[in-house]
């Protein structure tokens, strides 16, 4: 499903160099790896924020490297992200900020009611539907990203650092959704430095450090 | 075609959300083109009040005295052959008087009195519209003077040069200040639109990553652009015929030429205003909106 | 006073960063001030043109024919007495011949031929400025015509209609095209700083939580406004210098009023310019900035 | 140094219900509560960008009901803030946002060039001195928004879950300078839910819960 092939990423030093792994089709990951490795430059390259330097990167069939500007937002379609910086619009509800994922995709006004408010549910924000994000405490607004990147059943989701802002229960009623949303065939990845996520849980982890892989463990 | 709806729908929203600013820029881009069609109306009447001033301009040759009916033939025919002049009308002595009498108005009585005429007969030239360039001119009329059986040449030299004049500076402010207004009209509606491009700039790139095409994204502004320039034409078409209206009610008989200016004015601009306001703003959002990069 | 040396800073730092859309500004600014201007400027004249024609407005009393001086003298007598009448001349039978002789030109030989003077001897009275209205006019020349040795009263009728018209229509527009491009100007300056604003709407709430004075926050878009205004006046001061200059180069003498209205111009309108726009300006920027609250 | 008594706020539910307690001066204190119990409104309270419902607060002196528009600045400048949301420019270097905190008090050029590069020093990013936030990763972000608190010398410095970007390493790093500080003499409360931040630190630790505080212990 995802592909990284010797992948390399330089901004004025060297991030990422020669970074190969591969994600399988409904597998769920983790990358992991001290502040400022790379954890979320990787998952960029993913949603085509930024191209590799060197390499080549596979998404659900897509070769980033020979994207077209027309093609970009078809791959975003397929690639939900739980931004690390969330990403909310202050002026829109909680539902128009959800909603607007399956805006882009022209659905129609009332599925997209019905879709967002399941998804609402889902993270426990059902009584928050029509408050504005800077009305949210932290962990509320953490929980509105990853709906809104659950909406639109991508292909891959992604996820950066989904817990920096929920303490333990939190923590555990969001990656229990990640583990819902991977049993219904989306493929997960998550970037995290809380190893409590994945210890124990016998995923996949990728440990990155000093622009490279270390090793790929079981958790 | 859902795409259009949403852009029509989010494009309503958010000029009704900003109406006073928005209101503003249709009511600038409105005065902007009041002031340009205004000014183009009186351009294009200023121009037609100059093309039938260049057609009343006359070369006046005044015939000697004692000329005889053939010799004023021959240089009837001479003139008739070249190909400068576009008319020649003869005036005879009696002719000249009754002209002077209606000059005179109530006082031409004053005439009755007189025993012979003591007035020339004279041909009046009126060149082609194109040869009335004062140096031209002169040149012809030299010619003229030297012909046998003509004692004086005369016409309006400081007029011809002033009706030159005016031609050229018409036309060289038309283009500066039509220019500068169109200019400005964009700009406004490219500022305005900027703005709310600005405003949702973090709206605009949460959009690009969550997978939105460049037409979801620039097609609210741009039909904002539109609606503001269509709105704002409309007021300056309104205005226009607002001032049109009451400058005809009240008669301006005052100068004639100057009333010509004013009263007489197309149909189809008041038609025209709104759409050169919306293409104007089109463009104006169009700039504004930019290039959108992945 | 270094809040004013950051403002400064501040303020030219980002009329640099945005340096296209603040000339445009600037620009759009001069447009709107070079037509504000012109317009006054002709207005100006135009009234003055105005008091001239109004000064030159006479009602001519025509005399009988067979008048005696002593009747004539009461005549003077009372229009002298009379509070509306501001100036009386007598015109008599030979003057009114010289003025013929005169409009006649080089026409003015067939007067020679005359064996008397046809010409009555008349009275040309000027009203008060404030009495020039049609209806008192009128009533005034029915009551001058009914004294005895009168034989008859003329005056420019439609003329003083049109003077009127034409002075009313000047105000109202004055106030009307004036106001709408105030408006304009201030609301030009008030969209680019309100895109300022917008742009630095995360900003300026993280300075408000660091601490930062509302002066702090606010007088750096001050500075940009009233930079951007002064800079547009100046552009819109020398486009009038420039046009107007042209126009006195080319020495218009075209019709004598019209170069009364466009050559004459009073020079602290130069300096007036930039100082509206900065004045303009700095209220567009004012409002643009609008209340800060903590 | 900080004294609440009887605080309580509302928002559309009750947040905040009869909140008593104080921070002496010189104190390193936590408060700590799940995901929406209103540990961020409760720091707002202190800066003042929400007023209270009912009650009082006293911060540094300053009485916060009487506080007129024209003196909140003031009172701001005596109190850092490390933001939930960090509150970064993107359009100014991590020096310039730093600088920021002391151009309002309109000092000195040269002085603020070298107290900015001190804190830059102290927070590990001397080398991103002229990036830009948005190409700094989560945690180094985080650690800018710790300088530009830290920069002004605040007598009081409020840090809102200011590890939650940071793995253990940076974590411990990040309290060392908290510690630091308080060592100077500034009083420091911290909002987390990241218990092993104050557990055997000795510090006092507020707990709340369900809009009231629950008990005031020793972590
Ligand atoms: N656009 C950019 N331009 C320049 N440097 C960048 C850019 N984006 C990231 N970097 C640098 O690349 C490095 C890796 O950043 P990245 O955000 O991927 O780290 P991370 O692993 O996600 O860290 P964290 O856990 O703190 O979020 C950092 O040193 C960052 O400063
Ligand atoms: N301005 C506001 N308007 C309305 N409700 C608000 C506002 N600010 C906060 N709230 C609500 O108040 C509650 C407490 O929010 P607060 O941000 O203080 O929580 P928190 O303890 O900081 O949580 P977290 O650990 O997730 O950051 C939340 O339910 C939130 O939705
Ligand atoms: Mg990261
Ligand atoms: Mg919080």
């Amino acid at each position: 499903m995802i592909q990284f092939i010797d992948v390399s990423k330089f901004y004025e030093d060297v991030v990422l160099k020669d970074i190969s792994f591969s994600i399988n089709k409904g597998e769920l990951a983790f990358i992991t790896g001290p502040s400022g490795v790379g954890k979320t430059t990787l998952l960029k390259l993913i949603y085509a924020e930024t191209i590799p330097d060197e390499g080549n990167i596979t998404v659900a069939g897509w070769e980033i490297r020979d994207l077209k500007q027309r093609t970009i937002p078809y791959l975003r379609r397929h690639v939900g992200v739980v931004f690390q910086d969330f990403r909310l619009l202050h002026n829109k509800t909680v539902f128009d900020n959800v909603a607007l994922a399956l805006r882009i995709h022209n659905m129609h006004p009332k599925e997209i009611k019905e879709d967002v408010n399941e998804v609402l549910k889902d993270v426990k924000l059902k009584h928050k539907t029509n408050a504005f994000p800077q009305h949210l405490s932290g962990g509320e607004q953490q929980r509105v990203v990853i709906a809104r990147a659950m909406v639109s059943r991508p292909t891959v989701l992604l996820a950066d650092e989904p817990t920096g802002n929920l303490d333990s229960a939190n923590s555990e009623i969001v990656m229990n959704l990640f583990k819902e949303i991977n049993a219904r065939g989306t493929t997960v990845l998550i970037a995290t430095h809380n190893e409590s996520l994945f210890h124990h849980t016998g995923r996949r982890v990728i440990y990155l450090k000093d622009t490279a892989i270390e090793r790929e463990v079981s958790g | 075609m859902r795409v259009l709806f949403y852009s029509i729908q989010s494009a309503l929203k958010n000029l009704w959300a900003e109406k006073w600013i928005n209101l503003l820029t249709a009511f600038s881009v409105g005065i902007g083109l009041l002031i340009l069609s205004t000014f183009i109306t009186v351009t294009f009447n200023m121009d037609s009040v100059l093309k039938r001033w260049a057609r009343s301009f006359g070369i006046v040759v005044y015939l000697d005295d004692d000329i005889s009916a053939e010799a004023t033939d021959t240089v009837r025919e001479l003139f008739k052959q070249d190909a400068d002049v576009l008319e020649v009308n003869y005036i005879s002595e009696d002719e000249a008087l009754r002209e002077l009498r209606l000059i005179l108005g109530s006082e031409a009585s004053i005439l009755d009195d007189l025993e012979r005429n003591p007035l020339p007969s004279s041909f009046e030239l009126k060149l082609k519209r194109d040869l009335l360039i004062p140096s031209y001119v002169k040149k012809k009329a030299e010619e003229i003077e030297e012909m046998s059986g003509i004692s004086q040449v005369q016409y309006g030299e400081k007029w011809l040069a002033s009706l030159n004049t005016v031609t050229r500076i018409m036309k060289a402010s038309s283009i500066f200040l039509g220019g500068a207004i169109l200019i400005a009209i964009i700009f406004i509606t490219y500022n305005t639109i900027k703005i709310f491009f600005y405003r949702r700039k973090e709206e605009i790139e949460t959009l690009k990553l969550l997978g939105a095409t460049k037409s979801f994204i620039r097609l609210p502004f741009l039909l904002e652009g539109l609606i503001i320039g269509i709105v704002g034409g409309t007021i300056g078409s309104l205005a226009l015929f607002g001032i049109h209206s009451v400058l005809v009610a009240k008669g301006l008989d005052f100068i004639p030429s100057v009333r010509a200016i004013i009263v007489s004015i197309p149909d189809e601009i008041f038609l025209s205003v709104p759409v050169a306001g919306a293409l104007m703003s089109f463009i104006g959002s169009f700039i504004a909106v930019g290039k959108i990069r992945y």
